[in-house]
């Protein structure tokens, strides 16, 4: 059989998505032609790392073998193609928010009291990864839980200066006037919030991060 | 119903084998011999069942196997080897998809129109009665050739490969999703609604400055060390500001999470966190002292 | 940013799990520089084909855009790659997937007038799992059906790039045929059907077995 021995290795290293090892490539042909000699094989193996050397898929070998791999140095674009489309947020997340925001600073368990439901873990983790909640400190009570609070980016993503701009809970309730309360208070609060809140540290934004 | 030589209910069983029957014509020339594939092992019957995909399967199956054309059924002939299938699966009780016997009753119906004399003087051209029978067979038979063909087509990972090589450790950026503020409060109005408690109890009078003091001021304090309680106050911001951190540093203490000490009297107060503070962040150790 | 476009290309297609289009490959360096013309794109594609023409993996073009794809001589080597066995699918779901890649876009219920069966809902959720159907549309009827169509990911797992590819349908024989052939006897009859029916393989019956 005419088959090019460096052209089928080359093709079945692209193809594994695993490493191949030499002693794999010599007995993966066992079937069909007499099995080439570990020479051979490494001397194929050269000739592709040659004909590699300056593309964007390298032929390198790690512990397990040799594989083809894409050059380190493209790793900030091909990051971009398998990142997670963002989904929506789950109504337990939104709402687990909400009650944060209104009722900080607060335990977990409180949370659940309100809800009427267990939070996940996985909620409380990504309202932390996105740095819109954070742990404040913990309750003096038995298993001292933790009181979560939320952030500075977290009014800064909503556009708020400070709490006192989310409308008050009564107001909540009513469906049809979040949108007018909403408006309102922003236009109000960006006139006086500047004077209340100037006596925070400006570092702490910069620390957070 | 003709009665066939169709089985009982015994285990060797024969299905019925078309007899007497005139044979068909196969590419122009006589077919006299039958299949000898006729014979199913009762026990096999189910598989062999389970591998057509409907009643348009099985009328197909029994049309090629006696050679004949779609366009010319023999419909009184394959109608009673339908039905004889019918029966068997009904005595094995095996389920029958509905489909079966829905098409049972339109073949015991085109034989019965063709038993009924014709009429010959009859303008009208009478349409063939098998003609809507014909039309599906035909349009089946060519979407189950169809789909043998796409089975056949090269197919990935099978017949052709992707270059798979490994790529290096991703700069992952997570994307987040947007919210708006409607959404948030949408889902607490969610809340609101489910939770009478929550509706009458304090929070709702509660200034939220409070709340944001109170995280604020907790941010401050450490259970390590005491802080001095007049350093919780930003001066800056007038009264309003005093009040609110004191209404907070009350409700703070009122729910434990504060520890207010004195150590003599009219001394300093001092503050300190109740609890552990876990991953305190680089932030503001070294703060508390600032203002005084 | 001295990076060069063509190499960027090349990285961007051996990372990727699935075809890019020139399009793609156009937007997805936005945020770095100046997004390339498509005409350098398309350059940059051509002269990969090129310097990819004599490899083990080729530049190819599928429905969906461009990918590289290990030579189809070596694909008896590569099936060995892997233990497990190619996946089989149930004749139910390929001639699913065969009604709605002729008829489409296609309502379930007209599927199931041409099998002449019901079609479970296990077979539509797995056929829109792996996205080779997608619901395009709804009928303007009671009920408002969905119409499916199928996708080009469906083209790209069989190596097709339009669905003119697909193998041609047998034909259909008119009923002005079948009234014509009703009045011949058996024997005419029979000469002309060897003609005109390309019927099943004689294998189908054998396969039931």
């Amino acid at each position: 059989m005419a088959v090019n021995l460096t052209q089928l290795i080359e093709a079945m290293l692209f193809a594994s998505d695993r490493p191949l090892t030499v002693d794999q490539l010599m007995t993966m042909f066992v079937e069909d032609f007499t099995p080439p000699q570990r020479d051979e094989v490494k001397a194929a193996l050269k000739e592709l790392t040659a004909a590699y050397a300056k593309r964007a898929v390298n032929l390198v070998e790690v512990a397990s073998g040799y594989r083809f791999q894409v050059r380190d140095e493209f790793a900030p674009w091909v990051g971009r193609l398998t990142e997670e489309r963002p989904q929506r947020y789950s109504r337990a997340m939104l709402e687990t928010l909400a009650i944060i925001a209104y009722r900080q600073p607060i335990t977990r368990g409180d949370i659940e009291d309100i809800r009427g439901v267990a939070v996940s873990s996985q909620i409380m983790k990504t309202l932390q990864e996105r740095e819109w909640v954070r742990v404040v400190g913990h309750k003096d009570v038995p298993g001292r839980p933790a009181l979560f609070a939320t952030t500075r980016q977290f009014l800064d993503y909503f556009n708020l200066k400070t709490l006192d701009q989310l409308p008050p809970l009564a107001e909540v309730r009513s469906l049809e006037e979040i949108g007018r309360a909403l408006e309102l208070d922003l236009q109000v609060n960006a006139a006086d919030t500047s004077e209340t809140m100037e006596a925070d540290p400006p570092s702490s934004d910069a620390t957070l991060h | 119903m003709q009665n066939a030589d169709a089985p009982s209910d015994s285990q060797t069983e024969q299905l019925p084998v078309q007899q007497e029957l005139p044979l068909a014509m196969v590419g122009g020339s006589p077919f006299t011999e039958l299949p000898s594939d006729l014979y199913i092992p009762p026990d096999a019957l189910e598989v062999f069942l389970e591998s057509f995909e409907g009643p348009l399967d099985l009328l197909l199956y029994l049309i090629r196997r006696q050679n004949m054309d779609i366009l010319d059924i023999n419909v009184s002939d394959v109608t009673r080897q339908y039905m004889d299938y019918i029966r068997v699966m009904e005595d094995m009780r095996f389920e029958l998809a509905a489909e079966y016997l829905v098409m049972a009753a339109m073949l015991a119906e085109i034989k019965s129109r063709f038993l009924l004399p014709r009429r010959k003087d009859d303008d009208e051209e009478e349409e063939d009665p098998r003609a809507e029978l014909i039309r599906r067979l035909q349009e089946y038979e060519r979407f189950k050739t169809a789909a043998e063909r796409i089975d056949e087509l090269p197919r990935m990972d099978r017949d052709f490969y992707t270059a798979n090589p490994e790529i290096p450790t991703l700069q992952r950026e997570k994307k987040h999703p947007d919210v708006s503020l409607t959404e948030v409060l949408l889902a607490l109005q969610e809340v609101l609604k489910r939770s009478e408690l929550f509706e009458h109890h304090q929070i709702e009078k509660e200034r939220l400055s409070t709340r944001e003091r109170m995280t604020q001021v907790l941010e401050r304090v450490s259970a390590d060390h005491f802080t001095l309680f007049t350093d919780l106050f930003p001066f800056d911001e007038g009264k309003l500001g005093v009040v609110v951190t004191f209404l907070a540093v009350l409700e703070l203490v009122k729910e434990s999470l504060l520890e207010l000490v004195q150590t003599e009297m009219f001394g300093e107060i001092h503050v300190r966190a109740r609890g552990e503070v876990e991953n305190e962040p680089e932030v503001e150790t070294s703060e508390g002292d600032d203002g005084g």
